[in-house]
């Protein structure tokens, strides 16, 4: 079942030390891409040109190249090696490639924004054992947080406020910051104060929160206004300089949107927290569908600007780089380098207190809470963290197409990181992130390659053409990697330890309550002794 | 605006809203019972029903020349889409599954996930190959008429019901009533019967259920086939509804009956039910604000139109699981340590 | 199946001793790759009590799911009169007369206290003798007939073992197994269950299985008995002669 | 021979699949018929049909999978114009013409890029010519309008509400609804309201089905649509209302048009599918971007072309013959002037009703 | 005899599910540095009355303090905090993580290590991670787990579980600490081991216990005083010798084999 898999603690012997075969495939696929990627080159070789230029060759020439950096991750071999490769890989030979062809920047782009967000939801689902349906909500609220003030929107936006000041003036800009400071003072105090929320304190404190969001109407509100004879000066949005302080806002941004749809909905146990979630992110991409004026509705904003980064942009000048590649090579780089961000912040997370209290709540909320964890605090981190995470890459989203709008934050994406989460190995980092590669090149290339392949062969009924049954071929892989690999491509290590436990079992049924339910949500745990029964977890049964 | 215009506007809205909530309610009971079992949000549940309404055009649509009695062909219809329904769910379980039922819940959901995308296509190439793809009910003429239209016996309450707003078609009527029938068949089935009983026992403890000589296997086969019938009613009673569907329409419907189900109290029959209800209602209510805002001169309410449909339902079910964190007729089990 | 139980459950007389009810020979079963049962070789007759102890951990629980059906071994077979029912699903072994207590009650939490018994009773199709046998298991345990419509999961612990041990009775079994029927039971219930075990025994001729951690009790109702450590026998004998043993009386009777 | 290839870029699969398959199988029969003609000057031409599944991000990475081939010379696409907005711009700088067949925002060619064309109109084109013959034709004094909440159905029902309060008419609502079964509520309230005329901007399956039940409803006020409406199954979804529909299109009636009956029979023919309007959008924006080719390749000396040659071709070119009438493009890619056809059904059958130039604003 | 100050002072607490009365007007004090114990029939209410101790059911009435503080109406993470920790009568353990990570868990309400800590890996965050395997590895010491210490919880044998879950609870470092039904399931040697255990839980770490059992032998012999509870209600409380001998106690629930003596000898009060 899982052969081959190094994550096994079982392994008895050490795996062979393969530095060179890395080192070879590394060579051998790197230069196929290259090769393939080169219209020219491709022209001259003739039968192999032909070959390579088969979409489906080609597609699998990407996957392997890619499989490259996990075989890095994967195989004992010298660090120089697994250095070399992941590195060679990842800054040299994929950007080299995208030179000639910038769907393969895309393509890694959108790999990388599905592996943040896949890392995210892991955080949630894997680690802390909340399904949540809706995650794409915080990926559109990072998306629109930059569009907007990015575009020509924000022009309108303030056109808008100039010609309906109503009676915002000055005094209102003073009357907001004061509402603002002193009930988010009096909320912090409350907070410090109150050790046991008493009904005062909890009707204070609502009081205080609805102050705060009365104060932040009002101060943005008086802000558009009276920045609003600048419309004209801004007809294309801000500055592109803003990126990176609107990098951090994204992240906030989409933490605070996180915090307020989790403070309510996270006392709700599993799959009601599902569905809820899954509510609440329709009810995002429906508001942004209804707010025309800051989100223009269904037509979506665009052009949506990218950074300026004089020196970058010279530097791939220098590197032979086109233009109109520059902010796709940009954007290449800031991803991988927040993936190497993220993925630090959760390794580190998952090996902290917070990634113990996470864990013990998937586990066992009664029992976490009697050991003092904290439920709804310690959900909402894993929910606001997640949420960060996706607000970060929506921004990037949105500054990679140039053009956002509601349709791109459906529930359709919402299920489909999570199928990665799943798919890769809920809990494992390595895994989530293999999920999201498999899956966005299943989707962008094997899948789109296997259709164009086979799209001109002329036995092949147009109805049944695998070019226009890729929901059916993804649904197929999806339910056949299940079927073989139910604990993901890479496991965790936790629950490899669970479900190898039980790899001998041949009666499944004692295992109907064996460890291995103890999935997001929970179910019994069989323990050899008492059972202990948690009632509740067991949402009802057919009544 | 005066009452009488406006107390028919409201009956109206409502009434139009309680016999969309009983399609809800019937595809909700279909996610209900496999929830109930398995603890898994049957994604492909959505399909299922779809299957059943197929099955149902294919249904009308053969018999459309044959002179039969119009209720008839509808009984043909749905035993042929409970059939077909029924039997295809029990496949799903058993394929895709069964053979997961040890492995973490988010496991069988990704495969529910997988066999919903498979059976879109293959329901797509399947009429495909007949050159069709949005499919049009074509129902008996008579299903079309007003409910106790002016030439019939029952004119008068008719009469009666159209002037306070009710203005049903035989249809609709059917609908209704089919689906009180199965409801109350399935409450019988679940509640009263030695089967229910160990579907139940099943539900909450596979193991121990075994060793009362309950074969637990086959519990879960009999629920995913009673789920699948109750999806081929409701795949019918939507053809009838709605008139046209296509291979991917069920997603839209399934999340709404989803919803009911939590709404209800997932893993309740009757708040299956009444989710649909609150739902269909909810829905049309909030459909007409606007009006209201008219009408109180709200600038505010007058925003909200049918655009917020769909959304200001979850929002209520938001409200409603915040302060009754089961659903509606959920159990609020306080938990025993 | 239902009328075969009935009409086993008062025939014993049929059987004669030499014929063992039960009979494991060699078996050995794993969780993953935790080898809990190494080897197993028992007997149980007709109309026997027979005692298994053993520490924690020993194999006693895993002794009872094997029997059952809960659990497959890996090697070695399980005869019960006469028939290999090794490896059957729990719920056809179930029906041929085997009864089991688990280890952790595992009551249906959702299920009124009636309902668990009416489910205990599954395999039985007569309403009459179903309520019949509701009525009896309300007379055993009171407690029960008080609580008739609350939830089993909301039960405690106690009333929870009492419902378990009713619900096994349901069919009237032939061969009972029980998994520390005394564990989280008042001192006073503790007698009564072992009374109850005695009287099942004796008046129905129901054949028991028992596993206990109150060993002396256990000795004390059984004819033989079975000291299991770490999934091997240790040793077996008539009961009295068990209780005598030095090592066992230091190792699991607290003697010093 | 050299290879050349076009490329469509529209939804294969997915609830929108059957229009996105009209689209290829459109551009299919226009490659069909023009590969001998290419054969001729020593060419391959093939089609090539990408799935964009509806999805902006899908159509990028598509889009960006066509410019790396560099066989292929132009794109017929997209179906929606939400994926149409970054998928040009991803085309752009390798000079891949893109002509649509169905894209009406605005926004569409209002960037101003080079390679992107369409041969349908504009919804400030499309908008008011429906409007007008609101106000006009049925002299509606009262209208309800709704839309579907996409970019396409919403940008029309916008510049349909525009146009009629300039002429004077009461625009009762503008409501979008993403509803696909059932109108209950909005039926309701356009019982409430009585308007004179109801305008839907948006798609066949949806807006049937709507008709289907204000009709039962016993409303029998006239439904107007834009092209989203133009399919033969819009009469079969309305079924017993399919009366008073009226919407507008530039692909000629088939009754109108020889060609266009020759363009139904054969698609009937190669598919198994009767051919809907975008079928044909299709299959005149594949035409115009093959003729585009051809004609480029001819002025290059019978050799393939760059896509910069392809690009200025289309952009500058003058088509004629097409089941839209004859199409040259502005200096932004719209079409100088078209024909709107407005159609009418009645009784579940289609007629023309009367025909409106448009012109866009700019030339 | 020097005073004792109460460490837990319960004053009338009453709950009701529906119309059954589990836990009704109840007192109880318990004086820091003793083992009390809680006995009582099947259904008395023993376990609700610990479930309204540490939060986990709110009393409908009744007044619950802990040195002094307030406890009706926290949280039950918030009354760990504060300073009592318990165990479950049906074993809870994590059922994913290891031994030692089990116990870290219990540590969690004592770290004052925050998200940045961990994200940045402070100083903070390394004193406090090593300070909480220290106490891992001390508990487990303590408790005699140490062999298991990177074994996922569900393997270890049934009682070793409830000795971890007895080691994860003081590691939350309690004042008072709740033992439901800690025996359960062994057998009397293992008693034995157990009630070593908890004399060394009191007398080692000071820490206050109370438990729940219905093995006579141990709770007679180790707790120095007994509250009875039958029906919900009070029915008798003192010392193991009077409440043996008390018949109302004996009737409802010791039976018959309840003569003085029977259960060994009884302990010493610790002042
Ligand atoms: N679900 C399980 N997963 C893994 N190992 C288990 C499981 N259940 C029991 N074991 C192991 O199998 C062995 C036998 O356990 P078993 O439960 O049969 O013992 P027991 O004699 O019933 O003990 P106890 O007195 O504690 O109930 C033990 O080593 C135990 O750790
Ligand atoms: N959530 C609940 N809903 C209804 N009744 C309950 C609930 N929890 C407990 N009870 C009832 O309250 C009474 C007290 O239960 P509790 O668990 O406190 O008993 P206990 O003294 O711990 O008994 P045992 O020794 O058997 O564990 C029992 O009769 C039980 O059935
Ligand atoms: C399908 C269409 C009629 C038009 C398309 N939705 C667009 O965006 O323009
Ligand atoms: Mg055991
Ligand atoms: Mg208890």
């Amino acid at each position: 079942m899982t052969a081959g898999n190094p994550t096994l603690p079982r392994r008895a012997a050490p795996a062979p030390d393969r530095t060179w075969m890395l080192v070879l495939i590394f060579l051998v696929t790197s230069a196929l891409l290259l090769v393939s990627h080169n219209n020219d080159l491709l022209g001259n070789l003739g039968g192999l040109g032909t070959v390579l230029h088969n979409p489906i060759v080609e597609a699998v020439v990407v996957s392997l190249f890619l499989a490259n950096v996990l075989f890095a991750y994967l195989w004992r071999a010298a660090p120089w090696a697994k250095a070399l490769v992941g590195l060679g890989s990842l800054l040299l030979v994929l950007p080299w490639a995208g030179q000639e062809d910038t769907s393969l920047l895309d393509l890694s782009i959108q790999i990388m924004i599905f592996a943040a967000l896949a890392l995210g939801l892991n955080i949630v689902v894997g680690l802390a054992g909340l399904l949540d349906l809706g995650y794409v909500a915080f990926f559109a609220v990072g998306a629109y947080t930059w569009g907007i003030f990015a575009s020509p929107r924000f022009s309108e936006v303030l056109r808008y406020y100039g010609q309906n000041p109503g009676a915002t003036n000055a005094g209102t800009l003073a009357l907001g910051l004061f509402l603002t400071a002193v009930t988010a003072a009096s909320m912090i105090a409350i907070r410090r104060r109150v050790a046991r929320p008493t009904r005062a304190s909890t009707w204070s404190f609502a009081l205080a929160s609805l102050g705060l969001v009365v104060g932040l109407i009002l101060t943005g509100r008086a802000l558009l206004v009276l920045n609003a004879f600048r419309a004209q000066g801004l007809a294309t949005g801000l500055d592109a300089n803003f990126f990176w302080l609107f990098l951090a806002l994204s992240v906030l941004a989409a933490a605070v949107v996180g915090v307020l749809i989790g403070l309510p909905v996270l006392r709700l146990k599993g799959d009601y927290l599902a569905i809820i979630t899954l509510g609440l992110g329709e009810v995002i991409r429906v508001l942004a569908n209804n707010l025309g004026l800051y989100t223009a509705g269904s037509q979506g904003i665009t052009p949506i600007k990218s950074a300026a980064v004089p020196w970058f942009d010279r530097l791939a000048g220098a590197l032979g780089f086109q233009p109109d590649q520059y902010y796709l090579l940009f954007l290449y780089v800031v991803v991988l380098v927040m993936i190497a961000l993220i993925l630090t912040v959760n390794i580190r997370l998952d090996r902290s207190r917070i990634g113990r209290a996470w864990i013990a709540i998937r586990d066992d909320e009664v029992a976490a809470q009697a050991m003092g964890v904290p439920l709804v605090q310690t959900k909402l981190i894993a929910f606001a963290t997640g949420a960060s995470f996706a607000g970060a890459m929506g921004m990037i989203f949105a500054a990679k197409q140039t053009f956002i709008s509601p349709e791109s934050f459906n529930l359709f994406q919402s299920i489909g990181v999570l199928s990665m989460v799943i798919l890769g190995g809920m809990g494992s980092f390595p895994g989530v992130i293999l999920g999201a590669a498999v899956v966005t090149l299943l989707n962008l290339r094997i899948l789109p390659g296997l259709g164009e392949a086979t799209a001109n062969i002329p036995w092949i009924p147009q109805q049944v053409n695998p070019g226009q049954l890729q929901r059916l071929v993804f649904g197929v892989i999806l339910v056949a990697s299940m079927l073989l690999r139910p604990e993901g491509l890479l496991p965790n290590r936790r629950r490899t330890l669970e479900l190898h436990q039980d790899e001998d079992q041949e009666d499944d049924s004692v295992l109907g309550h064996g460890p291995a339910l103890t999935a997001a949500g929970g179910s019994d745990v069989y323990s050899p002794g008492l059972a202990p029964e948690k009632e509740d977890e067991r949402a009802g049964g057919v009544q | 605006m005066d009452l009488a215009t406006l107390l028919p506007f409201i009956v109206n809205v409502i009434v139009g809203g309680l016999v969309l909530g009983f399609v809800y309610a019937i595809i909700a009971l279909g996610y209900t019972m496999v929830y109930g079992v398995l603890q898994l949000i049957n994604f492909a549940h959505s399909e299922v029903f779809v299957t059943g309404a197929i099955v149902g055009y294919e249904v009308f649509r053969v018999l459309a020349p044959n002179p039969m009695n119009g209720y008839l062909k509808l009984l043909l219809a749905l035993l042929a889409a409970m059939t077909v329904s029924g039997v295809l769910n029990v496949l799903i379980e058993r394929l895709a599954y069964r053979p997961l039922r040890n492995a973490p819940r988010l496991v069988p959901l990704i495969t529910a996930i997988g066999v919903s995308l498979i059976l879109q296509d293959v329901l797509r190439v399947i009429e495909g190959f007949q050159g069709r793809f949005d499919l049009t009910y074509i129902l008996p003429e008579s299903f079309g008429t007003r409910f106790c239209a002016a030439q019939s016996s029952c004119a008068a309450l008719g009469n009666v019901l159209r002037t306070i707003g009710i203005d049903l078609q035989v249809k609709d009527v059917i609908l209704i009533v089919v689906a009180l029938l199965s409801l109350g068949g399935l409450n019988y089935l679940v509640n009263r019967t030695r089967l229910g009983k160990a579907i139940r026992a099943v539900a909450q403890d596979r193991v121990t259920a075994g060793l009362m000589g309950i074969d637990a296997d086959r519990m879960i086969s009999m629920t995913f086939l009673i789920g699948g019938a109750l999806g081929g009613i409701s795949g019918v009673l939507f053809g009838l509804k709605v008139g046209t569907v296509n291979a991917y329409s069920g997603f839209d419907p399934g999340i709404v009956a989803f919803t009911a189900a939590v709404l209800g109290g997932i893993g309740s029959i009757p708040g299956a039910v009444l989710g649909g209800l609150v739902l269909g209602v909810i829905q049309n209510l909030i459909g007409v604000t606007n009006i209201f805002g008219q009408i109180l001169g709200s600038a505010n309410l007058q925003a909200i139109d049918a655009s917020y449909q769909r959304i200001g339902a979850f929002l209520v079910l938001v409200l409603i699981l915040i302060f009754k964190p089961t659903g509606l007729l959920g159990k609020s089990n306080v938990e025993k340590v | 199946m239902p009328e075969q139980v009935m009409v086993a459950s008062s025939g014993q007389a049929v059987r004669t001793a030499e014929t063992p009810m039960l009979e494991l020979s060699d078996v050995h079963t794993y969780y993953g790759h935790i080898h809990a049962l190494k080897g197993l070789n028992m007997t149980v007759n007709p109309g026997e009590i027979v005692a298994l102890i053993g520490g924690n951990g020993a194999g006693k629980t895993t002794t009872l799911r094997t029997i059952s059906g809960m659990m497959k071994p890996k090697v070695g077979s399980v005869i019960y009169e006469g028939q290999n029912i090794t490896g059957l699903p729990a719920h056809t072994i179930m029906q041929r007369g085997i009864s089991h207590v688990p280890e952790g009650r595992r009551i249906f939490a959702q299920l009124s206290v009636r309902e668990n018994l009416e489910v205990g009773a599954y395999t039985v199709t007569d309403r009459r003798v179903i309520e019949e046998r509701v009525q009896e298991a309300f007379a055993l345990f009171p407690r029960l007939k008080e609580r008739e419509g609350q939830l089993g999961g909301t039960m405690s612990g106690g009333e929870q073992q009492m419902l378990a041990i009713a619900r096994a009775l349901m069919v009237n079994p032939r061969l009972l197994l029980l998994d520390e029927p005394s564990m989280g039971l008042s001192p006073l219930f503790v007698e009564a269950i072992f009374d109850i075990i005695e009287r099942l025994n004796k008046e129905r001729g129901t054949t028991i299985l028992l596993v206990e951690q109150n060993a002396s009790m256990a000795l004390a109702i059984a004819n033989r008995a079975y000291v299991l450590q770490t999934g091997e026998i240790r040793l077996s004998g008539p009961a009295e002669q068990i209780a005598q043993d030095e090592s066992v009386r230091k190792a699991y009777l607290g003697d010093e | 021979q050299t290879t050349v290839k076009i490329a469509t870029l529209s939804p294969l699969s997915g609830g929108q699949s059957d229009l996105g398959t009209q689209i290829r199988n459109g551009a299919q029969l226009a490659v069909n018929e023009y590969k001998p003609l290419f054969k001729k000057i020593g060419l391959d031409l093939q089609l090539v049909a990408y799935d964009d599944q509806a999805d902006p991000a899908t159509g990028t990475a598509q889009a960006r999978k066509i410019a790396s081939d560099r066989q292929i010379l132009a794109v017929v696409g997209t179906l929606n114009s939400g994926v149409a907005i970054p998928s040009s711009a991803a085309l752009a700088p390798s000079h891949v013409a893109m002509v649509s067949p169905a894209n009406t925002a605005n926004q569409v060619t209002d960037r101003g890029l080079s390679n992107m064309n369409r041969i349908v109109a504009r919804d400030d084109a499309q908008g008011p010519a429906g409007a007008n013959f609101i106000a006009r034709t049925l002299k509606a004094k009262k209208v309800y309008i709704l839309n579907d909440k996409t970019a396409y159905g919403e940008g029309l029902a916008k510049e349909v509400e525009k146009a009629l309060k300039a002429d004077g008419v009461q625009v009762v609502a503008n409501e979008g609804t993403e509803e696909k079964s059932d109108f209950s509520s909005i039926i309701a309230k356009i019982k409430l309201q009585r308007p004179d005329a109801v305008y839907f901007g948006g798609i066949y399956n949806q807006v049937g089905v709507f008709i289907k039940q204000l009709r039962e409803a016993g409303i029998n006020a006239p439904v107007i649509g834009g092209d989203g409406l133009d399919s033969s199954e819009l009469a079969t979804i309305a079924g017993q209302g399919a009366n008073d529909i009226y919407f507008t299109t530039v692909a000629a009636p088939i009754e109108a048009l020889p060609a266009a009956k020759v363009f139904a029979t054969s698609f009937k023919q190669t598919f198994n599918d009767n051919a809907q309007g975008f079928g044909a959008f299709g299959y005149d924006a594949a035409k115009v971007v093959l003729q585009g080719i051809l004609d480029a390749a001819r002025a290059n000396g019978n050799k393939a072309p760059s896509r910069m040659q392809v690009e200025t071709a289309i952009r500058k070119g003058n088509f004629t013959g097409l089941l839209s009438g004859n199409v040259t493009f502005n200096s932004v890619g719209d079409r100088k002037s078209a024909t709107l056809y407005v159609m009418n059904v009645q009784g579940g059958k289609y007629k023309l009703a009367t025909t409106v130039p448009v012109k866009p604003a700019r030339q | 005899m020097t005073y004792i100050p109460n460490i837990l002072d319960v004053q009338g607490v009453t709950k009701t599910f529906g119309g059954l009365t589990a836990v009704n007007d109840v007192t109880f004090q318990v004086p820091a540095q003793s083992i009390i114990s809680v006995i009582g029939p099947n259904g008395a209410g023993k376990t609700t009355f610990f479930n309204l101790i540490t939060g986990i059911y709110t009393p409908d009435k009744g007044i619950i303090r802990l040195a002094g503080e307030e406890l009706v109406g926290l949280r039950p993470d918030q009354v760990t905090a504060s300073g009592i920790s318990r165990t479950f009568q049906n074993i809870r353990l994590f059922s994913t993580m290891t031994a030692e990570e089990n116990i870290m868990v219990g540590r969690h309400a004592r770290l004052k290590v925050g998200f940045w800590d961990a994200v940045l890996r402070t100083r903070t965050f390394h004193q406090t991670e090593a300070e909480a395997r220290e106490t891992a590895r001390v508990m487990l010491d303590f408790v005699g787990l140490s062999k298991w210490r990177n074994e996922l919880a569900t393997n270890l044998p049934y009682g070793d579980q409830r000795k971890l879950e007895i080691a994860r609870a003081l590691a939350t470092t309690p004042k008072l600490i709740l033992l439901d039904e800690p025996a359960a399931g062994m057998n009397p040697r293992e008693t034995e081991d157990l009630k070593a255990l908890i004399r060394r839980i009191r007398d080692d770490l000071g820490v206050t216990v109370v438990l729940i059992e219905h093995d006579m032998r141990l709770v007679m012999t180790l707790s120095e005083n007994i509250t009875v509870l039958d029906y919900g209600t009070k029915i008798s409380e003192g010392r193991p010798h009077e409440v043996r001998n008390d018949p109302r106690v004996m009737e409802a629930y010791l039976g018959r084999g309840a003569a003085a003596g029977e259960y060994g000898k009884e302990a010493r009060p610790n002042a």
